[in-house]
């Protein structure tokens, strides 16, 4: 049988920097093909050379043994190769069917469009993927992660044979990662071809009928999940054992450090009320669009909220803005961290203490740069940032050590509180360990640490205690070592 | 539906209080508009105050009204006297911010059977009636002469004006001629572009003064240049070496007469412009028994209101300039 | 790997910056080399242009500019733009000449006409910061609307009968060099130094970068934006004092046309409208190459006519510059 | 099996007038309720304002404006700007009549013209495209240049003296006894239709909207976005040169002076209108009913004698007052 899609010996090198040498890789019709590897293994470029936005330096890309050679994405979709980017190609001020047709709308002779025909395509599209989604609604009403599903219905419409998506579950809550993967078995069995890359390697060996690992360019093997295990994906892409994922647990004191009581907002949220202990990590479960990230910025004063009260160490506050949560030491580290977080075009020191200039600032309100300057360069150290020069663009850093940055800009805070949304988003396994050992590093030393993640092992690794969201309300909390994974799924979708 | 219940709320008192407004207006009133280059000018404030003040004399159902755009531009002037036109008003009167731009506009007026007077600035082309204003080649004809007289054949002249304006063009032809005429030896030496504006004209009459030092007067061929002048000569610090002489009787020209900083003005009669403009489209406004046929009643076709050089002593007149509403 | 000029940049790390290669990647240093060039060849076409009166005269000349471009670099800084700033300066010239004309003490006179342009400022910036509308269209409306207060108020007449001691400020001279000269370079000076080392103005480079991060990172950005649009339109009302000064007079058309070139002269300093950068020493330069330009047409007796054109044809090659100073940065 | 409504929008049950129609529908509902508003209060101070010979000159004297409005809207839909029509503006109306005057035939003198407005266009795409800066700096560029080559070609002093027959652009049309309508309004309503109809309903066209809405993904989609902006730069500068063109005609004259402040003018009627500086939202009709509102205070001006230093005042207080109309719907909507 041949693949469907198959590449030769390809490589690929920017400027004097190769990233991709000599890989091969096949996938067949019906089959999910799940491809891993850290940061900067080269995942993301194989994607591009096979999407056409990147020209290989040498080797074939051969599709039903054919050569190819895309020139950019919208060729390879038009060539049967659908590539569905981390970033969407959607725009918000246009309806779901327009930006799914957008180019291939049906027209008349004179390029005139024939929009009740468009809609009724849009609405086929969705039938024969199983999802109800309305075909003459903006997107931008939709969430992000609905939007992720009509990207990938855009991606379909193209008659795709292959479809390679790039970590297509990282904007999604449980419930829509399991439509998603519906979605895929469909696909499956219509004998579409997919490519899935992703950092979670639960969900990839849920899914996944085979397993390439890429490490530093190079193809270390393929797997077939019912052979292996996480431990050995990982070994294979680190190339050593990482040891545990998540570090062990702390002692928590019985100090109350932070109270949210009644805390509402409708429609997002109603009567939240929880605690944070000093020196604990308190997770926050729940499926996207459950309120958590609400909750959290109206903690920190980004967002109002209509009742309720938060206090700290006993003190009632009333935070009006960010800026007086982080002068009462309360911290929130945001989950899109290059819209929210990051000053993408500044330089890593500037970045670093962007939430602490109050510190570094004399009676007149003039700057101390040598201790700015100390300040950035012992927090790349702490953080253990690579590559270790604070005067770097903060364009130039993997993502992961953008991450390490963040983290490091709201600990230069001096945070008693510290609220982290999703901090190890789209961070490769190694760079993930790290956080979480800096996570419980902080709580060791007393500062109270709040999680909020989607992925729930992640949750339950980490934290000391769980709160579990559900539809803008506190649906449990839960105590102990041994929360099970399938308990916390209850109270989050009942 | 509340936000709707409000909004109908609001329009109904609107519309009351509009319609109140409507009814106060009086019956027989006639409507002139006078229309301008440049909105604003204190200039054309003079001339406005004339045609007010003949306005009133004609009688209180004479309503007058000022228009024009705040840049100059000659074919938004035209859009004005298009929606006098559209209004019918009884008469306009009109000066050209050019030659050309304006006359099918004033020619569409005239075709309705409003009378158009021009004043100031003429639209020769134009089938407009009459012409109250400066002969502009007799303007800078007198100040040429003025000159001639100060300096004779020493006097080496810079000149400050825009390019644009025919007007202006015409000033600065007259001011040339007379000048050879009356003392062949003067000289030219230099035409700076001011861009209409007295900061312009201080930026570029200080470089002019010092890139020929032997300039000992300056010729504002407009309103604007003169205080520039002034202040470049200050800049130098050569007050009392350059003579200036400036165009119109703007306050701030008539304060640097006063101290000596300016030497003298050539002054219009923007006042009389306004005034006659008024009588002219008037009279051709009501037909007599005697000029029946041609539409219009008695008009001259060219009143010439002439200029003066005013020196410190005949400025106290123009101290105080109108103001309305 | 790109590297950057890092707002808190210690001394050790200037010395590898003053490399000539590196020399060539600031704005300033090109701008610097330009003014040299031109000065050069003007001082081979023309003896008059070398004497120190007309130096001096081109230094006055562009100090209104000058203001009216620092407080642009500020606004743009911010990501905001502000198109008002030339009506600001109309309508306090008008408004501080009218109160002096009227008797009023020359201090509280000028107090009120800052009074005013701040007031405008606070307007444009309220909307802004607070309300969250475009800039470019806040300050369109504030343009008109401000333009047509000082049309209405003076009916379009000159102000004039001015106070000597009034005069004085700007006519006034210490060592043959008027007052404003210096006021400029006090403010020039003070603001560079406050854009490297004053918390607000640095914090104003995050607020261009990503106002939604700066929010989060607790800085005032509301209060910080609003803060750069009263001082931009203030320094539109400290060039109106000077001009009102310098020329005896007040008139509703000052600053007419004047936004676009303070815009001009910031993006050749090296402001940018995508905001985040912009540079105090960069706009002076521009200012004076600009003004140096002005000055040689006159002094060459050249076509006035061509100076627009020459002030687009220097925006164009600024973006040139630019651009090729920018080749390694990422697509958008 | 699955829960469905997660993928559902939140549709609001009890929606009321705000949540029933577009913004799009609100703005424009808005904006044509305040005109007859406005037209009605003036209307009964004066009663010629609403007879039709002034309504025409209410539309010829802005269809400079809306004609460029038309362009306008494109670029900004496409988070453009564009200023440099106030300078091509009275370039086009120059050259078209030099060419005359030449002796070019009058078709030939016309393509040449719209030809050179679509060029300059393309070099205010090739500056933003090539160099990377805001559409805003390209073309204040562009305009600062433009103003000084008017005055070098004409010296200052206005073009004249056009053959009989360009009349007819600018100039002729059909008499009806009070009133004379214009060839020239028959153009802008055929562009205004056609460009208005294309917007909405063709392929290509709408491509602006994407574009404008967000830049990254239309690229991901396979727009050629610098490609685009060519396109729509140039039909920005053509239609202004239309512009140009018309009014030559209609003085029968040409100067540099026409066109002062007219950049602004079409950008405060066509944001009135709803288009969005951010890009992605506009439409034709919203802008031409801006032009309307506008053209009609500036009549209403002229037709009611209050002093027109008011004039300026009054356009920048509806202009901010229809942005915050604006923002307040949104916001309304948005709760």
């Amino acid at each position: 049988m041949t693949p469907v899609l198959e590449i030769r010996r390809a490589s690929k090198s920017f400027g004097s920097h190769r990233v991709l040498h000599d890989v091969s890789f096949a996938v067949y019709a019906g089959e999910v093909h799940a491809l891993v590897g850290e940061n900067g293994a080269g995942k993301s470029t194989l994607m591009n050379i096979i999407g056409g936005i990147h020209r290989r330096d040498a080797g074939e890309i051969m599709l039903n043994a054919e050569p190819i050679d895309p020139l950019d994405p919208w060729q390879a979709r038009q060539l049967g190769i659908s590539v569905v980017f981390q970033e969407l190609s959607l725009t918000p001020n246009m309806t779901v069917a327009q930006n799914i047709f957008v180019r291939r709308e049906p027209t008349s002779a004179l390029g005139l469009i024939h929009w009740r025909q468009l809609n009724d395509d849009a609405r086929a599209l969705f039938e024969r993927i199983g999802i109800d989604i309305s075909p003459t609604e903006l997107v931008g009403n939709y969430s992000v992660g609905i939007q992720q599903i009509i990207e990938i219905a855009k991606a379909i419409s193209f008659d795709a044979k292959v479809l390679i998506m790039d970590e297509p579950t990282s904007a999604l809550s449980e419930s829509e990662v399991d439509r998603l993967f519906s979605i895929i078995a469909e696909l499956k069995q219509q004998g579409v071809a997919i490519v899935f890359i992703s950092h979670k390697l639960g969900e990839v060996l849920r899914i996944a009928d085979r397993v390439s690992v890429l490490r530093d360019g190079e193809m270390v093997g393929v797997v077939n999940p019912s052979d292996s295990n996480q431990d050995e994906i990982i070994h294979m892409m680190v190339g050593r054992s990482l040891g545990d994922l998540y570090p062990a647990k702390g002692v928590v004191s019985d100090e109350v450090l932070l109270e949210v009581e009644g805390l509402s907002h409708p429609p997002l949220f109603h009567d939240i009320s929880f605690s944070l202990r000093r020196g604990e990590i308190l997770g926050i479960a729940g499926l996207i669009g459950a309120g958590r990230t609400e909750v959290a910025r109206a903690i920190f004063g980004a967002d109002r909220y209509s009742r309720g009260s938060v206090k700290l160490a006993g003190i009632k506050l009333d935070l009006k803005s960010p800026r007086q949560a982080i002068a009462h030491g309360i911290v929130y580290l945001t989950e899109d961290r290059k819209v929210m977080g990051l000053f993408l075009s500044m330089t890593m020191r500037d970045n670093i203490v962007s939430s602490s200039l109050a510190r570094f600032t004399d009676a007149l309100g003039l700057l101390k740069h040598r201790a700015i300057a100390d300040e950035s360069l012992r927090a790349i150290k702490q953080n253990d940032i690579r590559p270790r020069d604070d005067l770097l663009s903060m364009t130039s850093l993997s993502g992961g050590n953008q991450q390490k940055s963040l983290l490091a800009k709201c600990l230069s805070a001096n945070p008693k509180v510290l609220i982290a949304d999703e901090p190890t988003r789209g961070v490769d396994v190694g760079a993930k360990v790290k956080i979480h050992q800096a996570l419980r590093d902080l709580a060791n030393r007393g500062i109270g640490v709040i999680v909020i993640s989607s992925e729930l092992p992640e949750v339950l690794g980490l934290s000391d205690r769980v709160v579990v969201f559900r539809e803008g309300h506190v649906s449990a909390v839960l105590d102990g070592d041994n929360i099970a994974q399938a308990d916390v799924m209850r109270y989050a979708v009942q | 539906m509340k936000f709707v219940a409000r909004f109908l709320i609001v329009l109904l008192l609107l519309v009351a209080l509009a319609s109140s407004a409507a009814l106060s207006l009086g019956q027989e009133t006639e409507t002139y508009g006078m229309v301008v280059f440049l909105k604003g000018s204190e200039f054309f404030n003079w001339a406005y105050a004339g045609m007010v003040d003949a306005a009133a004399r004609i009688g209180d159902h004479i309503e007058v009204q000022l228009l024009g755009p705040a840049e100059w531009d000659a074919s938004l002037e035209a859009r004005e006297i298009e929606q006098l036109t559209a209004r019918g008003v009884d008469g306009i009167l009109a000066t050209a911010g050019d030659a050309e731009t304006m006359n099918a506009s004033i020619d569409g007026a005239i075709a309705a059977g409003i009378p158009v007077v021009l004043f100031d600035s003429d639209a020769p082309g134009s089938n407009r009636l009459a012409f109250a204003g400066t002969n502009n080649y007799n303007a800078g004809c007198s100040a040429g002469e003025a000159v001639a007289d100060w300096h004779g054949d020493a006097a080496r002249v810079g000149i400050s004006t825009f390019p644009g304006p025919d007007h202006l063009a015409r000033r600065v032809e007259g001011f040339e001629d007379c000048l050879a005429a009356a003392a062949p030896g003067a000289e030219i030496v230099q035409i700076v572009n001011d861009e209409g504006r007295v900061d312009g004209a201080e930026t570029a009459i200080t470089a002019m003064l010092q890139a020929n030092p032997t300039i000992n007067v300056i010729f504002a061929s407009h309103g604007n240049p003169g205080p520039g002048a002034a202040a470049a000569v200050r800049n130098l610090g050569i007050v009392g070496e350059v003579d200036i002489m400036a165009f119109d009787f703007g306050l701030p020209v008539l304060e640097l007469i006063e101290n000596g900083e300016i030497r003298a003005t050539v002054g219009q009669n923007p006042y009389l412009m306004g005034y006659m403009g008024m009588l002219l489209a008037f009279g051709a406004r009501h037909e007599t028994g005697v000029t029946a046929g041609s539409g219009f009643g008695p008009y001259a076709t060219l009143i010439d209101t002439g200029v003066q050089i005013l020196g410190p002593d005949d400025i106290d007149p123009f101290k105080n300039p109108p103001t309305f509403e | 790997m790109r590297r950057s000029i890092s707002l808190f940049d210690s001394s050790r790390r200037l010395r590898s910056s003053l490399a000539p290669a590196r020399l060539l990647q600031n704005r300033s240093v090109i701008l610097a080399l330009l003014i040299l060039v031109i000065s050069i060849a003007l001082s081979i076409l023309t003896p008059a242009f070398l004497s120190s009166r007309n130096l001096t005269f081109v230094i006055t000349g562009m100090t209104y500019d000058l203001l009216l471009a620092l407080g642009m670099t500020i606004v743009l800084l911010l990501w905001g733009i502000d198109l008002s700033v030339g009506s600001v300066l109309g309508l306090t010239a008008v408004v501080t000449t009218m109160l002096l004309q009227d008797g009023v003490s020359i201090p509280l006179a000028i107090g009120a006409g800052l009074g005013v342009s701040a007031l405008c400022g606070a307007t444009n910036g309220f909307f802004v910061a607070y309300l969250k509308i475009a800039p470019f269209i806040v300050t369109l409306g504030m343009m008109s609307v401000a333009r047509g207060i000082a049309t209405v108020l003076t009916s379009g007449y000159f102000v004039s009968g001015l106070p000597d001691a009034y005069k004085a400020i700007g006519q006034g001279r210490l060592f043959n060099v008027p007052y404003m000269v210096y006021f400029a370079l006090v403010v020039v000076v003070i603001l560079a130094f406050l854009l490297r080392n004053w918390r607000p103005l640095r914090e104003a480079f995050y607020i261009g970068t990503n106002p939604e991060a700066a929010r989060l990172a607790g800085i005032r950005v509301a209060l910080i934006t609003l803060g750069g649009y009263v001082f931009c339109s203030m320094m539109a009302g400290t060039a109106a004092i000077f001009m009102t000064s310098r020329l005896s007079m007040g008139f509703f058309q000052f600053g007419l046309g004047a936004e676009l070139k303070a815009i001009a002269a910031a993006v050749i300093g090296g402001a940018s409208l995508r905001g985040g950068t912009g540079s105090i020493f960069g706009a002076t330069l521009a200012v004076f190459l600009l003004a140096l330009i002005n000055n040689g047409f006159v002094l060459l007796q050249g076509s006035p006519n061509a100076q627009n054109v020459i002030m687009g044809g220097i925006l164009v090659i600024a973006i040139m510059i630019d651009a090729y100073r920018r080749r390694d940065l990422a697509e958008d | 099996m699955h829960d469905m409504q997660i993928l559902k929008s939140k549709q609001s049950d009890g929606a009321g007038l705000l949540q029933r129609f577009s913004l799009e529908t609100l703005q424009i509902g808005g904006l044509a309720l305040a005109i007859v508003v406005f037209a009605i209060i003036v209307q009964m101070n004066f009663p010629v304002f609403l007879s039709l010979p002034n309504i025409n000159v209410m539309i010829v004297n802005f269809l400079p404006e809306a004609i460029i409005a038309l362009g306008m809207t494109i670029v900004i839909i496409t988070a453009g700007i564009d200023l440099s029509v106030a300078g091509i503006y009275p370039f086009s109306a120059i050259i078209v009549g030099l060419l005359l005057l030449a002796g070019a035939p009058i078709p030939l003198a016309i393509i040449i013209t719209l030809a050179a407005g679509a060029f300059i266009g393309a070099i205010n795409a090739f500056i933003s495209n090539t160099f990377r800066v805001h559409p805003f700096i390209a073309t204040l560029a562009i305009l600062l240049i433009l103003r000084g080559v008017n005055i070098i070609i004409t010296g200052g002093s206005p073009v004249s003296g056009f053959p009989e027959t360009f009349a007819i652009v600018g100039q002729r049309g059909i008499d009806f006894g009070t009133f004379l309508l214009r060839y020239s309004v028959f153009i802008w309503l055929a562009l205004a239709l056609l460009i208005g109809y294309l917007l909405r309903n063709h392929r290509f066209w709408r491509l602006s909207y994407f574009i404008g809405g967000n830049r990254r993904s239309a690229r991901m989609s396979g727009v050629n976005v610098e490609r685009y902006l060519y396109f729509v730069y140039m039909l920005s500068g053509a239609l202004a040169a239309v512009a140009g063109v018309i009014v030559a005609s209609q003085f029968n004259a040409a100067s540099n002076s026409y066109g002062q402040n007219l950049e602004l003018r079409v950008i405060t009627a066509v944001v009135i209108g709803g288009a969005d500086l951010n890009g992605g939202a506009g439409s034709v009709l919203g802008s031409m009913l801006g032009v309307l509102f506008i053209a009609m205070i500036y009549n209403a001006f002229a037709m009611s004698g209050i002093s027109t230093y008011w004039q300026d005042v009054v356009v920048g207080a509806m202009l901010l007052a229809s942005i915050l109309m604006g923002e307040v719907l949104k916001r309304r909507r948005a709760n």
